[in-house]
């Protein structure tokens, strides 16, 4: 049996907090709860997506060293999952902060955090 | 002479004969009654009276124009149902004018008169004449139905809706007859005709003292009389097709006498017997048993 | 051509530039923006130019110097054209309309309208399945931010839960995108199509993830709470901006990414697509809230879009041009309604009457909404009717019954709103503030989906047949609204006669016979519209328009060009029903009757084409497969239009209230478009049978017991329009019949009954118009003896009941005849029986139509009331004088149309002998009759005034009263409940059965409604779970599991 | 008057224009009686009154206790069949009106009306002694002396009660009257009529129809 690897217990840890933040997401009731289960969401997602881009005994796709330079493809990890966690975080962060200010706005209305409280609109 | 005007001056003849009839009709039937009864009755010549003395009247009022022409209605509905029919079989003389057309020219035309006479009463503005009119109109499509049906059945008997030929097929003594060829349809019909004699147990449509007589309580003087002349002409028309229709029609005048007096009977004795129906309850009874024996008519006629 | 990527570099660079603009500059930045966004509409809509003109090829835009898989790229397709046209324009107007509170607010409010246009631009054209992601986020987090503008606490709320749900959903398509680059090595959607994805292993749930998320951003049933909420919550500005420009980007990411899915997900997403059309259609009809009903049917369009994307495999080609179609409508017509809803500012569809302040936004929202339903002359029209073709073609017709059905509950609680502005009474305390900034996009939305009709129209190979000019006159009276009755009647009628004249001989003999019915017919219903005074608002553009349909019925070559015609008609004999007193309910159930009949047309007609190359009307004579089927969709359909029992409940209140002329078009003229449809339909199909059973033959009981129902319920109404509407359909039960017998006779009684039934419905309606007219008021118990004051107009009715009743010597009996020498050959006599006691009952209510109305007591408020309007009288008194013509002269009606017949039906024709009819049954001659009964008449009517002469005039209250006098007129005049003995002995005949039934299913279909939306309780949490269980319950079915 | 429908009211037609309603007026005929000529021709007269003597159609109006003497005449003891008289519901079409006994002055103004609403030439049987000289009743508050007065008889016939046999001979009496030419009690109501009517006036307090009712 192949040994578990870096990659596998990273993704199995990103999947881990990944099903945290959505069981926090699903059963908090507290707005800030919420939001910060989903700032988990996101955490448990990047990790997988850089889990995702790891290959075994490659380095980081950082071309300073002089043997880097040739040969590329077969010496670093794919870069690009990691060019891509870097614009997820940067959209996480702005949707987390949309949603605080929104939980800001909701407490301003009613002074309450309590997501069973703003049922206005149903049906 | 113009063959045309041969056949208005044998038509008037016919309508001569059958208004003689029906007024004799009026007063004989009564007098048997009265007889039955008991009484000496009214002269038999009564009705000749009657329509003279109503002419005779000196004054005469009348609502409106409408008013005016009901009875209008009524005599030409009457005239016309026996103009359309063959009277006597054949002879060319008084076939009047069935040349210009069937079965169902007769039974619409019933219908001129009725309507007709509706609205003329109804003008008068008496609500009686109104409440009469819609008794009569309720009991009449419910009595149609059955009839219809009987002569619809007789139609598919015969593969026509010619009287003349219809009659024509039921020469050769009376079990050619249709009431007994088709005794079915001749049941359903018979029935209806009850209703369309308007004799008890079907005259709530002139209640006399409920709605003093109904649709014509504002009739007076020379409209009654005009109205009278219908009840004389009208009645023996419809006997007279029922006597073609069901009885081998007539080949003689004395024959048509003597059929048209007894089918007449028919519905005199089942007058004499029987109580009146209210209107609601003549309309379901026409509508249970008779039509049930209408559609037996049709169905037995079609399929066997 | 401007390259595309300046449309993300100007909206990026105003939005950056914006923001350096402080509170003061904010108008700058305004303007800025408006100025940024007319720029890209303009870019994209020169691309569609391009496109359209076929000179443009589609082009890809790089974004650095690499190819793909290694970069970004963006391609301007003609379907990139089209959909970033769209949502330019949608942002240019709706910036526009949004501008004042944008500019409460300040440039940021701008720059978050810039920074969505861009996203969906982006989302557009990328074809970069991370790129997607971004700007997918960047979209809603610029939505979020727009919703938030308004501090209310319901949008604020609404928003939270759109974030909430949008945050799940990218994490998803996230997680989906990466696993999908884990498995293709690409990002590039283009890239991942040429693989083929379902040899991958694992790369199913990859796909599976993507193309749920973005089934979940189209918000299907259930998992869409969070949706409807935004919809309500928002500000319709920006509810406006969500529904067209966002649903329109979503809408085709599904497209550019569906071919991923393998083809059983692709039917499965189908499925939740028309699953999502039905349910939130159904949870529609019980919203009173504008902006939530709005809601429920943005996402219940976008259902039926995801379904038809997902069906495409099966459409085939023409899916675009369906996808097209019915989005551009939704686009329009749902930002339309937005807008106005905006405008107008109440919680329930009930204050809509409010609108009638602004006719231009009343037109408007009629616009949208027949827009939306899928009307013509708009695109959706043309969409459906090709999907309807598509599906029905190739035998999938659970899909068709589940669209229908969507569609259906759609119309029902669209045209209850539209009914709800046209009609009900103004609340008081609302008045809109109408603003320039903000009618002006409503218009020009409203213009466009018109003109968008007409292209699309243009681009169907069977739209372009179509005669848009009968259509284009009756729209031209919407821009002469403002001249006098006179000049505009004349006008109509100028054109209705100048058509006639042009095309009757292009008409075939029977379609001839119609054409005049309908044509002829209108002119002379119009002649009474003289009568009026002022403007008529609004109606003559629907009167033609209904004329119009008409016609084209005659003229379908194909079959589009006939349900278009059909559906033209409905429409425009919609707006004349809604215009009378009390309609709504009455048009209300007469559209739906007519959009559930004109579904089942069009199912039939789609049936009908399986396995034909063309859609000519001619494939009706050449149906091989499910043949009965077909014949009964049709046939139903069209006893629709002529009010068959069960299908009849619409009929008597709509023809009842509609004003003095309308009754006679609709009952007279309109009632024949369905005896027409019959009438080919059986010319084109001849007998079918289910089993050994003769379909004909069930039409037959169908007519006879039309007519028993319609007669009896007439004779117990006290109301005189809706007396006679009743005998309408008991009289189109007999044509009904008629056709039904499929031989010479059953078809020339049909026939002809048919003009006469015309002649005379269209008499006594006018007749009676003219009477309520004068009276205002419909119960004939308070009139009566009227024949005083109406002579005129009671000779109308006189003559027009004798032909009715069919009392020789007029020419209503020649139909009786006919009808009995028919059945005599047919030997259908139970039929023929239950007929006849219908046609006796009939006496009953015209003997108390005349009564009740012309004869008995006078009333005194009705002492001095004047004869019918002239105009009324003309029309009247033509018609006439034609039915005494051919009552003294059937032949000269009868003989034609036998001969017409003969090529079709050869066995059994009348034999003419001058005047005298003869078949193997019977004979008669009209005109002998007739001289035979004037004779006697005139003799008989000499011998009474002869003897009469001096008789006294007496007026009223002369009447023996029991030696009493009477009260009052009101107590003397016998017309209340006229038949109360018959109603006592079989009035449980016509107990309301039909009517309570379909009742039943609307209150049935609101109940479920109702239990459906309590899924949605408003709690953010709840709609996350329903996302959750969603994307669970899809992975069980389509990983296997259930 | 007093009667509250007889008096002038206001109603409003459909346009909303006010209607001024005279009852009196307006429901009903204002003519008054006209003498109607005998035949110019004697012999037609005579057939006329011949046919008329034949056929007498009665009013089946019971105004008094007398009431109880017509229906014997139906029954086959008396059976008045025979000689040609009939009973009809309607004064219009009745041809006698027989005042059965003494008459109340409410009675008095429906004898007045539907004697009125007879067609001429018309007849009028006086039975019993109240309709000759009130009898019994002559001091009544409320009964009428003296009928012809008020109407135009033709036969009194005497008695209290007259029994169906008197009637009969009553109605002989008639038929020879009428074939003499002198049953014009008809025209003679319309010569005197400004006389009867203000008999009936005198004695009917409450008079609320109009002056003649046709």
């Amino acid at each position: 049996m192949e040994k578990i690897g870096i990659e596998q217990i990273s993704l199995a840890f990103g999947f881990i907090i990944l099903m945290l933040g959505l069981w926090g997401i699903l059963s908090r009731k507290n707005i800030i709860k919420i939001v910060l289960s989903f700032t988990l969401f996101d955490t448990g997602l990047n990790i997988i997506i850089v889990a995702i881009g790891y290959l075994k005994n490659k380095t980081a796709p950082i071309l300073d060293s002089a043997e880097l330079q040739t040969d590329t493809a077969s010496k670093i990890v794919d870069p690009l999952p990691q060019a891509l966690v870097l614009t997820s975080i940067v959209i996480g962060l702005g949707v987390t902060s949309l949603l605080l200010v929104y939980a800001l706005k909701l407490y301003k209305e009613k002074k309450s955090l309590f997501i069973n409280d703003y049922k206005d609109l149903k049906w | 002479m113009d063959p045309i005007l041969v056949k208005i001056l044998y038509a008037l003849l016919t309508l001569f004969i059958v208004l003689n009839y029906g007024l004799l009709i009026q007063g004989i039937v009564p007098k048997i009654g009265a007889r039955v009864g008991r009484r000496h009755g009214i002269p038999f010549y009564q009705a000749y009276l009657d329509i003279i003395k109503n002419y005779s009247k000196r004054t005469r009022v009348t609502h409106g124009i409408m008013f005016y022409i009901g009875p209008v209605f009524r005599l030409t509905g009457g005239i016309g149902l026996l103009m359309f029919m063959p009277v006597i079989f054949g002879s060319n003389m008084f076939q009047n004018f069935s040349f210009t057309g069937d079965l169902l020219l007769v039974l619409y035309f019933q219908f001129f008169g009725v309507l007709g006479m509706a609205l003329g009463a109804a003008e008068s503005g008496h609500p009686h004449s109104a409440i009469g009119v819609s008794r009569g109109l309720s009991q009449t499509t419910a009595f149609e139905f059955p009839l219809t049906l009987g002569v619809l059945s007789l139609a598919v008997q015969y593969q026509t809706l010619n009287i003349s030929d219809i009659v024509a097929a039921q020469q050769g003594g009376f079990m050619h007859w249709s009431i007994m060829t088709n005794p079915l349809a001749a049941a359903a019909m018979l029935i209806a005709f009850l209703g369309a004699m308007g004799r008890a147990p079907f005259d709530v449509v002139l209640a006399p003292q409920e709605i003093p007589i109904g649709p014509p309580t504002e009739y007076q003087s020379g409209l009654l009389g005009v109205l009278q002349l219908n009840r004389a002409i009208f009645p023996i028309a419809k006997l007279i097709l029922f006597m073609n229709l069901l009885f081998g029609g007539a080949t003689s005048w004395p024959e048509l006498f003597l059929k048209t007096f007894l089918i007449y009977m028919w519905s005199v004795f089942v007058g004499v017997v029987f109580p009146r129906f209210r209107v609601d309850h003549s309309v379901r009874w026409f509508l249970g048993v008779p039509l049930l024996i209408g559609i037996l008519a049709i169905i037995v006629t079609k399929f066997f | 051509m401007v390259n595309p990527i300046y449309i993300v570099a100007v909206l990026l660079g105003v939005a950056f530039t914006s923001g350096f603009f402080s509170k003061k500059g904010k108008n700058i930045a305004g303007y800025l923006s408006m100025l940024a966004l007319g720029f890209v509409s303009f870019v994209s809509l020169q691309w569609l130019h391009g496109f359209l003109s076929e000179q443009q090829a589609a082009a890809q835009i790089f974004t650095t110097a690499f190819k793909p898989p290694f970069s970004i790229n963006l391609l301007m397709g003609k379907e990139e054209a089209v959909f970033t046209s769209l949502i330019n324009i949608m942002g240019l107007i709706g910036g526009l309309y949004l501008f004042r509170k944008l500019k409460e607010t300040g440039s940021n409010a701008f720059i978050a309208l810039l920074l969505l246009i861009m996203g969906l631009n982006v989302i557009v054209m990328t074809r970069d399945l991370f790129n997607l992601f971004v700007f997918m986020e960047i979209s809603s987090i610029a939505i979020a931010g727009l919703i938030i503008l308004s501090q209310n606490v319901k949008s604020i709320s609404s928003g939270f839960k759109y974030m909430l749900a949008g945050g799940l959903i990218s994490g998803m398509l996230l997680l989906g995108t990466v696993f999908l680059y884990y498995f293709t090595g690409t990002l590039n959607i283009d890239g991942m199509l040429q693989q083929n994805l379902n040899l991958v292993k694992g790369s199913s749930v990859a796909v599976f993830l993507v193309i749920t998320a973005i089934v979940l951003e189209l918000k299907p049933f259930p998992a869409n709470g969070w949706g409807v909420d935004v919809y309500e919550g928002a500000d319709a500005g920006i509810s406006a901006l969500i529904s067209s420009a966002y649903a329109t980007a979503s809408v085709y990411v599904f497209m550019k990414l569906i071919p991923v899915a393998s083809e059983q997900f692709q039917f499965l997403i189908a499925a939740i697509g028309i699953i999502t059309f039905v349910a939130s259609n159904l949870m529609g009809l019980r919203q009173s809230n504008p902006n939530r009903l709005l809601g429920y049917s943005s996402i219940s369009q976008i259902g039926l879009l995801m379904a038809i994307i997902g069906l495409s495999s099966v459409i085939g080609e023409s899916t675009n041009f369906i996808v097209i179609s019915i989005l551009v409508s939704h686009y329009f017509a749902k930002a339309g309604l937005f807008w106005i809803s905006g405008i107008i500012k109440t919680n329930s569809i009930r204050d809509w009457s409010v609108l009638r302040h602004s006719k231009i936004l009343l037109v408007s929202f009629g616009i949208f909404i027949f827009a939306l339903v899928g009307l013509p002359p708009f695109p959706s029209f043309f969409g459906k009717w090709e999907l309807i073709m598509n599906l029905s073609g190739s035998h999938n017709f659970i899909w068709v019954t589940a669209i229908l059905v969507g569609s259906f509950l759609e119309a029902a609680y669209m045209f209850r709103w539209l009914g709800y502005a046209i009609k009900l009474e103004l609340p008081s305390e609302i008045k809109p503030v109408i603003k320039l900034n903000k009618i002006i996009p409503v218009i020009l939305f409203a213009a466009s989906v018109i003109t968008a009709g007409y292209f699309t129209g243009m681009n169907h190979e069977y739209g372009k047949l179509i005669n848009y000019i009968p259509l284009a006159f009756a729209l031209a009276f919407v821009l002469i609204e403002f001249l006098p009755v006179f000049i505009k009647n004349t006008l109509a009628i100028a054109g209705l006669a100048l058509y006639f004249y042009l095309n009757y001989q292009s008409y075939t003999d029977i379609s001839r016979i119609f054409a005049a019915i309908f044509l002829l017919g209108g002119i002379l219903t119009l002649l009474a519209g003289y009568a009026y005074k002022g403007k008529r608002l609004g109606f003559f553009p629907f009167a033609l328009m209904m004329f119009a349909g008409l016609i084209g019925l005659i003229e379908a070559k194909s079959t589009l060009e006939f349900f278009y015609a059909w559906e033209l008609m409905t429409i425009g004999s919609y707006f004349l029903i809604i215009r009378g007193k009390k309609s709504i309910t009455h048009a209300l159930s007469y559209m739906l009757f007519s959009i559930g009949g004109a579904y089942l047309i069009m199912a039939g007609l789609g049936i009908a084409s399986i396995g034909k190359a063309d859609l000519t009307l001619s494939i009706l004579h050449q149906v091989t497969e499910y043949a009965p089927l077909v014949f009964i969709l049709l046939a139903v359909g069209f006893m629709t239009k002529t009010a068959s029992i069960g299908l009849h409940i619409w009929l008597p209140g709509a023809h009842a209230e509609a004003e003095a002329d309308v009754s006679p078009m609709v009952s007279a003229i309109l009632l024949k478009a369905g005896v027409f449809g019959l009438l080919i339909l059986l010319m084109a199909m001849g007998e079918q049978f289910i089993g050994k059973v003769s379909i004909p033959y069930l039409l037959s009981w169908v007519g006879a017991l039309t007519a028993l129902m319609g007669n009896m319920m007439a004779a117990f109404q006290e109301d005189a329009k809706k007396l006679l509407a009743y005998s309408s359909i008991g009289a189109l039960g007999y044509a009904v019949f008629g056709l039904s017998l499929m031989s010479h006779l059953g078809w020339l009684t049909a026939i002809s009954f048919s003009i006469t039934h015309f002649m005379l419905k269209a008499l006594l309606f006018l007749a009676i118009g003219g009477v309520v007219w004068r009276l205002k008021t419909k119960d004939m118990y308070k009139m009566g003896g009227l024949i005083k004051r109406m002579p005129f107009s009671f000779f109308s009715v006189l003559i027009g009941i004798i032909v009715l009743a069919g009392v020789p010597p007029l020419t209503g009996f020649s139909g009786k005849w006919l009808f009995y020498q028919a059945v005599m050959e047919k030997q259908w006599f139970l039929q023929g029986a239950v007929l006849f006691f219908s046609g006796i009952i009939a006496f009953l209510y015209c003997f108390r139509l005349i009564h009740a109305i012309f004869l008995g007591q006078l009333k005194d408020e009705h002492r001095n009331v004047k004869e019918a309007p002239f105009w009324i009288l003309v029309p009247q008194y033509i018609l006439l004088a034609v039915l005494l013509g051919f009552s003294f002269l059937p032949g000269s009606m009868l003989k034609p149309i036998g001969n017409m017949l003969l090529p079709f039906l050869p066995d059994g024709a009348i034999h003419w002998n001058g005047q005298l009819a003869t078949t193997v049954y019977g004979y008669w001659n009209g005109k002998t009759v007739m001289i035979i009964i004037v004779g006697i008449f005139s003799v008989v009517f000499g011998w009474l005034w002869f003897m009469n002469r001096k008789a006294r005039k007496i007026k009223q209250f002369n009447i023996v009263y029991a030696a009493e006098r009477p009260f009052r007129p009101e107590t003397t005049h016998f017309a209340y409940n006229f038949f109360a003995p018959y109603k006592k002995a079989i009035g449980f005949l016509v107990a309301p059965g039909i009517t309570n039934f379909w009742n039943r299913i609307d209150e049935g279909a609101h109940a479920v409604s109702d239990k459906f939306t309590k899924l949605y309780n408003g709690n953010g949490q709840t709609y996350l779970i329903h996302i959750v269980a969603f994307i669970v319950v899809i992975y069980l079915i389509s990983f296997g599991g259930f | 008057m007093g009667k509250e429908e007889l008096e002038k009211r206001i109603v409003l037609s459909p346009d909303g224009e006010p209607i001024e309603i005279d009852p009196i007026n307006d429901y009903f005929c204002q003519d008054l009686p006209e003498v109607e000529k005998k035949s110019s021709i004697a012999i037609l007269e005579k057939f006329q009154n011949w046919a008329r003597s034949r056929s007498l159609w009665v009013l089946g109006f019971g105004t008094g206790c007398g009431a109880i003497e017509m229906r014997p005449l139906m029954t086959p003891k008396f059976d008045a069949y025979r000689y040609g008289i009939q009973w009809r519901p309607t004064p219009r079409q009745s041809d006698v009106f027989v005042i059965s006994g003494y008459l109340s002055v409410k009675t008095l103004k429906r004898v007045i009306r539907s004697y009125e609403q007879m067609q001429g030439p018309k007849y009028v049987i006086a039975l019993g002694s109240c309709t000759i000289n009130g009898g019994m009743y002559w001091d009544s508050y409320n009964t009428i002396n003296r009928l012809d007065h008020y109407i135009p008889v033709d036969v009194y016939i005497a008695g209290c009660m007259p029994r169906p046999e008197a009637l009969l001979a009553g109605f002989e009496q008639l038929k020879k009257i009428i074939r003499e030419g002198r049953g014009e009690g008809a025209n003679l109501y319309a010569e005197n009529f400004e006389w009867y009517k203000a008999n009936q006036k005198k004695i009917i307090k409450d008079w609320d129809m109009p002056d003649y009712n046709w």
